[in-house]
């Protein structure tokens, strides 16, 4: 279990290596602690989504509700002059609640995550440039807010708040996921629906808080980034960023087909691509080339993954002493096993 | 009436459910008392499954009434069917390879600590879930993953789940359809146990010889309806299959119309992915039915289906009527006409979306074509031929697999195969999960083919089906053919022995 | 040897316009041999993005920068942070509340003005006139819209619409020919990017409107300039992004130096816009053409 | 099976009624041909992903391999002053080796289509951007290729070429899909993969012809569009078309799941799709709520269906004979059998 998540840690480790020798201030406190302010705003986004593929669902929407959760938060803030703790509340809330919209419709009505998170993505966005006539939203010369502006974009002995949230989400969310029971009930509901039903978990319960919580996190991440980028432009905020979590959690090792993946990984996974979009900076590459080296990186990283379970496969059929029980054999032989929902759909 | 002097536990009042288009279960009432052991038999497609799927709250009944204790209850979920006491083993593994035994084992009524925060108890879970796996005797740990577990071992977690819940009635849906002989003793044994502790248990399954062991009473579903009841002291074979398909069955072997020719398929030291050290021979003739024995996890499916293409194999030799086969492909198999009716009906041998003609079809499109285009026409009217041929019960042709039941469903894989002159017909596990009725046309099926002078090669682990159906039996012992026994020696002591790893003369004892 | 420093040249979006800017940049690097210059282009037009880029190249304590903020009203805050480690420049869009050293750049406001000028050449008597842009929340559009308003005030044209595109090149022509649909009698249609002009120009004949209706632009897009010369196009206000990315870089590493007469008293570099139509389409299109030349 | 299709038609027709009333330029023929070359170019697309959907997969770097595309064709022609019809030779040849790549990844590396084609949607529009290092490319003064644009671009009698493309790879595709050997193929593996691997059929060979023929029809479509726009910026070109062709696809009647769908269904979903398009210019809606009005009609398109379905269950189920008494509403809601594969890797 924990093998991906080393080999990860192990590739970031040399990547930050190789790009140190090739340009020390990588490795200066000022750039890791941008670096860590990337991650802390990128990584909440990852770890909703990540709950979400554990479950077998997807969530195409977090960007374009990054947008809309961003000016609805402004609005409230500096066109209502409402009190931030209420504004703070509302925006958590609207995002909660978006969230659960998307698991109803998906358990009630039945149907395909992509297919609502897709609809999600549209409506959002449109709803967002609608509602501001497509103008950006800023701070203006509103005030009383220094408190929740303190604790979205400070610092503390110069480690960014938005790390440190990420930190403490992360643990929170590795406890549920991995020790409690809600987190037993999502692995299993993303193994196998059915046969949770069967249990008489309640499935349709789970995986609506699954996207839930997604809903909560995008929604925190969203005032995380008001106070980093200090406005939102309608039509462009967020653009994409749903594909960053997903390739962060599918990297971190989470399988599109559900039921696999670690608080852990996921976070490495953003960790990556984070020191990835850094280094490109930091070695001056020209910047058009950042998105092919995330691709490349994330292609790569899942062949590799791919590969190294095939050899170990393979090394463990040669193992098995002659004439071992069968029960042995089995366990190592078993390619069928690992994929045993290897119905067609499931190459989606 | 002895049994039934203790008062019900819990009934099913004239209960129906309706799918679209088939009436599953009409008007069929059911009731329990604590310690009574009940026999639920029927063909295929009887309506035994969704009965217990209404009792344990999974479906909804469209009409019929659930009672516990006295009490009628008008809705009924899963919930509170655990609550009322009933555990259930599902005729379909329902297990999460991603957890482990234990986490399965109390999957849904996890122990808890911490209160509020709701976290697993993981050590209390071990220890209640090594409890329950000692009381089966069974060879794994609580801690191992449910992915690295035999279908066998599978299916002692599922019991090892239904055990734990401590329940008030058991009910196990097929649950031997895939253990050996000597698990399924234990089981037996473990059932016994729980009967002196007043758990009523219904009991489901194919396999008489284990209804007649343990049964206090037996009840016949046919068609969805009750079709009559036996009491401990009239439960026989031959009763029990005449209310399960309303006649008497003749008997399973069919001798050959003719000596088998010398040509047929021959395996040359092939050396399978599974067992990667043993190689294997064997010889399978023209007009002839080898049925392969052996214990879950010998190899056979591995065996046939490297020989049918599906699998590579790591070395050796293919012949069919002393000519190489190219091995490899299904494609190549299939042009040589070697062909396999896998053991897995719904994930493998069958496109349960597809209609009837779709799916007899598929495999020989290429032929049934006119240049690139699909002969419809053509199509249905192979596909009629077969259906009559094999007398498929089904409206028509476009008939969508998926409504079929389970006998039919494995009618129209052999149709498919049918329809295309085979050299070689390898069955896998032809009669798995379906009922007598269906299984003796399929013996039928086979014997025809053989005299037509087909090879045919019959993997079971139903020991019956292996003694009564082959001419020749053979055994496969963690992959290796530990003996093959001619039809005087066949007995279930011979096959036995040489399945658990005995040899040919012990076997002959 | 000393270390050569380092200048950046930061863009706000990926779009041809810095193309020439960075001909700009090219040249100065070639005067300026004591230092690095680096072109950055964000992958998308968003403030995130463009932030972080300022945030990297700080910590790789660059020596100056010259940014055209992506949204310069909010972006108070970075900027300063900017400026206080490094020597910082704006161009293309100005950020007054900030600390930047200088800016230089267009007046969009007045490009808008000029253009507002070229609509009312083009329709003497008046009429109705459409406006096309990618996305209305960036500073420029705003800007320039503004300013469209401003010359127009108190004439016979009327603006019907802003139509959006959100940077999709297939959509904006699909909003002109929409456009020249619904309106049969449209007068003159004004594209605010530089991509929105050709499109416009690819709609109008596509429609056998050449001519028939009047088109002003935006920058100096090639087609635009085809189109001015065959007569379709009445004219474009072009910026000097050419000269952005030169003297920007240039000034920047004078001031470094230590020469502060670079900055002019009110901050303000402006780069004067040019209109361009039939009459110097010819000489402004050579000029173009060698400057893309490398 | 028709009944889904002639939902959507009226629904359609429905839409264009309602548009002509308020606009009755809506049916000018201007505006007929502006939308039937928007169909046109965009149907392409559809019909490429519909292929790829029926097999149980996805295909999402269309956006970014039309950017691409289109830049290697200009190139070629304008940089290289290479022949047209090598151009146009070598853009289609290279838009089928990427579908193939992908088919190839897919299926013998048993990597997700979701993760490969999200790597190439990163990867790909990387490349155009770093290949023309972020400036537009166009025609500049190229020439002699006037045939081609003629084909590209013209009109015959009035209907745009681009539209008559697209009949015609509709009618084509339409008997391959539903009456060809391939086609039969193409559902099966869909399906259920594993079955159609058992009946002898090339199950890797199929796959990866579904996306070389998506790859195909993509490159035919890059060409189009570059003669639509006449140039191509690599950062923009093609954004979301990606999404554009699964919603048109996914309202069109495919399920994500695979095995389903329709030619004629797909191409009404384009068709619809272009048509709120146009409408939002036509009725004079703000363009910021143009992604707004996409995203619901689709989201209600999709539950119209689902409605739909449940209710023509529903009815067979009181049809059939045995004394189907009261308690109807509950067996509605059957589980199970309508879904087979309905494990959780399905809701994705
Ligand atoms: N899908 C699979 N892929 C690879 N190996 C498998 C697969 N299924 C089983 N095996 C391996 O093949 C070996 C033999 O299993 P196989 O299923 O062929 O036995 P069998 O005698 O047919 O038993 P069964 O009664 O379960 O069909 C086992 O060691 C097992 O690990
Ligand atoms: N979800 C469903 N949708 C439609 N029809 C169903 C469904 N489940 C069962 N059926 C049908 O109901 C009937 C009874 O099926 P059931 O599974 O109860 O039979 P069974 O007696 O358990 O058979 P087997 O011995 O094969 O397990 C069959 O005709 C079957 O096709
Ligand atoms: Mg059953
Ligand atoms: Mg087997």
């Amino acid at each position: 279990m924990l093998k991906k998540e080393l080999g990860l840690l192990v590739l970031i480790l040399v990547i930050c290596a190789i790009t140190t020798v090739l340009n020390p201030q990588f490795i200066s406190q000022v750039n890791l602690m941008n670096l860590a302010n990337q991650i802390g705003l990128f990584g909440l986004l990852a770890i909703g989504l990540g709950l979400v593929i554990i479950t077998g669902g997807i969530e195409l929407s977090v960007g374009s509700m990054l947008a809309l959760l961003g000016i609805l938060f402004l609005k409230l803030l500096v066109e209502l002059e409402v009190d931030w703790p209420i504004a703070l509340i509302v925006t958590l809330l609207a995002g909660t609640l978006i969230g659960i919209v998307h698991g109803v419709l998906i358990t009630r009505l039945k149907l395909q995550a992509f297919v609502v998170t897709l609809c999600g993505l549209l409506i959002y966005r449109g709803v967002a440039r609608w509602w501001t006539a497509d103008s950006t939203e800023g701070f203006g010369y509103g005030g009383g807010f220094e408190t929740l502006e303190w604790l979205a974009s400070g610092r503390f002995m110069g480690v960014p708040h938005t790390f440190i949230f990420f930190v403490v989400v992360c643990c929170l969310m590795a406890i549920v996921l991995h020790r409690s029971v809600f987190g037993r009930y999502l692995f299993a509901v993303g193994k196998n629906e059915e046969a949770a039903r069967y249990s008489g978990l309640p499935t349709n319960l789970v995986i609506v808080a699954a996207y839930a919580i997604c809903g909560l996190l995008t929604a925190i991440s969203s005032i995380l980034f008001v106070f980093y980028t200090q406005s939102v432009s309608p039509s462009a905020h967020g653009n994409f960023y749903e594909l960053y979590a997903i390739a962060a959690a599918v990297l971190g090792g989470c399988s599109l087909r559900g039921g696999e993946g670690s608080i852990l990984g996921i976070a490495l996974g953003m960790i990556l691509l984070q020191v990835l979009q850094n280094l490109v900076n930091m070695l001056g590459i020209p910047s058009s080339l950042n998105f092919a080296v995330m691709g490349a990186v994330i292609l790569i990283g899942v062949i590799a993954d791919r590969e190294l379970q095939r050899r170990r496969r393979h090394r463990l059929v040669r193992a098995a002493p002659a004439g071992a029980p069968p029960e042995t054999a089995r366990a190592g032989a078993a390619p069928g096993k690992t994929e045993p929902h290897a119905v067609p759909s499931s190459r989606a | 009436m002895a049994v039934m002097t203790a008062p019900p536990l819990f009934e099913l009042r004239s209960v129906s459910k309706t799918y679209p288009g088939v009436a599953a279960l009409q008007g069929v009432s059911l009731s329990i008392a604590p310690g009574e052991v009940l026999g639920l038999i029927g063909e295929n497609g009887a309506g035994k499954s969704t009965l217990m799927k209404i009792l344990g709250g999974i479906v909804a009944p469209t009409s019929g009434e659930v009672v516990v204790d006295g009490t009628i209850h008008t809705s009924w979920s899963v919930k509170e069917a655990t609550r009322a006491g009933i555990a259930f083993v599902h005729q379909e593994l329902n297990l999460f390879e991603n957890l482990d035994v234990a986490a399965n084992v109390l999957i849904g009524r996890e122990p808890r600590r911490y209160g509020w925060l709701n976290l697993i108890d993981v050590d209390e879970a071990r220890r209640r879930v090594t409890a329950i796996l000692q009381r089966l005797g069974v060879d794994f740990a609580a801690d191992t993953p449910v992915e690295d577990l035999s279908i066998a071992q599978c299916q002692m977690v599922e019991i090892a789940k239904a055990l734990s819940l401590d329940a008030r009635i058991l009910i196990l849906d097929e649950p031997t359809s895939s253990l050996t002989l000597p698990e399924t003793q234990r089981l037996l044994q473990v059932i016994a146990e729980l009967k002196k502790s007043n758990v009523a248990i219904i009991y489901i399954t194919h396999r008489l010889a284990e209804i007649i062991e343990c049964a206090d009473r037996v009840m016949v579903l046919r068609d969805g309806r009750h079709a009559g009841q036996l009491d401990k002291t009239d439960i026989s074979r031959d009763t029990m299959i005449r209310m399960m398909i309303g006649r008497d069955l003749k008997t399973m072997y069919l001798p050959p119309a003719a000596a088998p020719e010398a040509d047929g398929l021959s395996l040359h030291d092939v050396v399978t992915d599974a067992y990667p050290q043993c190689a294997v021979s064997l010889e399978v003739r023209r007009g002839e039915i080898v049925g392969l024995a052996g214990l879950m996890g010998a190899g056979r499916t591995e065996l046939a289906e490297t020989v049918a293409g599906m699998r590579r194999a790591r070395g050796g030799r293919i012949l069919l009527d002393g000519k190489a086969v190219t091995a490899g492909s299904v494609g190549a198999a299939i042009a040589s006409g070697i062909y396999l009716a896998p053991e897995d009906r719904k994930r493998t041998g069958l496109l349960l979306e597809m209609p009837i003609d779709g799916n007899v079809t598929i495999a020989d499109l290429s032929r049934l074509a006119t240049g690139w285009l699909v002969d419809r026409t053509g199509e249905r009217e192979v596909a009629r031929v077969q259906c009559s041929r094999l007398s498929v019960a089904a409206p028509g042709v476009d008939t969508m697999a998926f409504t079929l039941s389970g006998g039919n469903q494995q009618k129209i894989v052999l149709a498919k195969w049918l329809s295309m002159q085979p050299a070689v017909m390898i069955f896998d596990e032809p009669t798995r999960g379906i009922d007598v009725g269906a299984k003796g046309e399929i013996y039928g099926i086979m014997r025809a083919l053989a005299d037509a002078g087909v090879a045919v090669l019959m993997i079971s682990s139903d020991m019956e089906e292996v003694i009564g159906v082959s001419d020749r039996i053979l055994v496969m012992h963690e992959g290796r053919v530990s003996g093959g026994l001619a039809r005087e020696a066949f007995s279930e002591h011979a096959v036995l022995t040489l399945a658990t790893g005995g040899t040919g003369d012990e076997a002959r004892t | 040897a000393q270390e050569k420093k380092t200048l950046a040249f930061v863009v706000n979006v990926p779009a041809d316009f810095w193309t020439i800017a960075r001909r700009g940049t090219e040249k100065a690097q070639a005067e300026l041999k004591n230092y690095n210059i680096e072109f950055y282009i964000p992958g998308e037009m968003s403030a995130a993005a463009q932030k972080k880029i300022i945030e990297d190249l700080l910590a790789r304590k660059v020596a100056g920068i010259a940014i055209s903020p992506v949204n310069p009203d909010n972006s108070t805050e970075i900027l300063n942070q900017a400026a206080s480690k490094a020597v910082l420049f704006t161009h293309d869009a100005d950020a007054p509340k900030s600390n930047r050293v200088m800016y230089i750049g267009t007046d969009n406001v007045d490009a808008g003005r000029r253009a507002g000028e070229l609509m009312k050449k083009a329709l003497p008597g008046g009429g109705k006139a459409m406006l096309f842009v990618g996305t209305m929340d960036a500073a420029n559009a705003r800007e320039r819209s503004q300013g469209i308003k401003e010359a127009l005030a108190g004439s016979k044209i009327e603006i019907i619409d802003i139509r959006t595109d959100g940077g999709d090149q297939a959509k904006a022509k699909a909003n002109v020919e929409d456009t020249l649909t619904k309106y049969p009698n449209i007068d003159l249609l004004v594209g605010l990017w530089a991509y929105n002009t050709p499109q416009i120009y690819n709609a109008v004949k596509a429609a056998g409107k050449a001519g028939k209706v009047k088109i002003v632009g935006f920058d100096e897009d090639q087609q635009t300039l085809k189109g001015i010369s065959e007569g379709v196009i009445d004219g474009t206000v072009v910026q000097q992004p050419y000269e952005f990315g030169y003297q920007s870089m240039i000034k920047l590493a004078k001031y470094i130096e230590g020469d502060k007469s670079v900055v002019p008293a009110n901050k303000l570099d402006i780069v004067p816009t040019q209109v361009v139509d039939k009459s110097n389409v010819a000489d402004f299109a050579k000029k173009i053409q060698t400057l893309l030349r490398k």
